[in-house]
């Protein structure tokens, strides 16, 4: 697959969500993007810096390269219990 | 250390106990109450959601590490999601030792990491 | 806050849970079970008995105090007297707070203070 | 009263009640008698040392006169819970 063709499932929760007004999208990337850059690119008005983030489940750095990612998860502080 | 963990929509209904063992000497129960006032406001409930696969993932880890140090048998850790009025549960945690202290430290411990990280949202309106 | 303790020769039942106010954001409850082991011998339970007067007097003032520094609402100790077979509770506590800390210091305090001096017994044999 | 007809009721508790073969006794004693000299006319065999005491419901020491005293306990060492 050649990178440009490349797909991830972009997921917004809680206070994420109000800002992006989306829950979920679709999103082509290229692979040597990071989630800072896609972030940027999809909400140019966001800061992603007030976001964690979760690449495939796992909490992630903004500035590494998304790589094989399937989904990018924006997580705002979370408040559970 | 036997760990379970459950998201539900309904009310939260606390399993009967089965213990596991003749050496279980500490059943410790925490049931988290939606409060009516949040800072200022007043609520009539907290309306929460997870990200499930994550938040369970998450949970699993922090529950294993956690019974390196603290040695129980087993624990069961309920959130609910959705809307929780008032006087509710979103959460019930149960655990299982032989010992007190090691029930005491695990779930005091467990509620912290489970507020540190674990991506679950409580949000005062339904957006 | 509202203390009440109770002695009792029968399994220990937990009575219903009424909120005292929409403020309480934290039930916790410890059940203390009787285990097998004790050192090398093997049990079939142990036989509780107290100073019924002064143990009430005594936890009552431990109690009190455990209570200004730990900000609580509500507790609640049934400690069960006479034979409690293995896995059944001898001691039940509950207490009902806003804040986990407060219920979860407070707990573990008031377990502490109640081994400390407050005159009930465990025996291995009827005597 | 004069002193000599004075009685309190002295309770032995798990271990003591053991070791004194009473759960409960009714003894005669003098105002300016110490819990630890009551026990060693009671129980001169026993070390009085290894339990506490309460006089009337509350701890106290071994060496202070009973005084108008009604009720002496002895107190092993307590394992509630």
């Amino acid at each position: 697959m050649g990178g440009a063709s490349m797909e991830l499932t972009v997921l917004a929760f809680a206070h994420a969500r109000e800002i992006c007004g989306f829950s979920r999208r679709t999103v082509a990337f290229d692979p040597a993007e990071t989630p800072r850059h896609l972030l940027q690119r999809l909400l140019p008005a966001a800061d992603p810096g007030q976001w964690a983030v979760a690449v495939d489940r796992e909490y992630a750095s903004l500035d590494e390269p998304l790589g094989e990612a399937r989904e990018l998860a924006l997580i705002p502080p979370v408040s559970g219990g | 250390m036997k760990a379970v963990i459950q998201f539900t929509p309904d009310p939260i209904e606390v399993p009967p106990l089965d213990l596991p063992s003749r050496e279980i000497g500490a059943v410790l129960e925490f049931h988290g109450l939606v409060r009516e006032k949040e800072g200022e406001a007043r609520l009539s409930g907290l309306f929460y959601e997870a990200y499930d696969p994550m938040a369970r993932t998450l949970l699993e880890r922090h529950l294993a590490e956690l019974g390196q140090g603290n040695p129980i048998d087993e624990v069961l850790l309920i959130h609910r999601l959705g809307w929780v009025p008032v006087g509710e549960a979103s959460l019930y945690i149960r655990v299982l030792s032989s010992h007190r202290a090691e029930a005491l430290a695990f779930l005091a411990e467990a509620v912290i990491r489970l507020k540190q990280d674990v991506p679950i949202w409580k949000l005062v309106k339904r957006s």
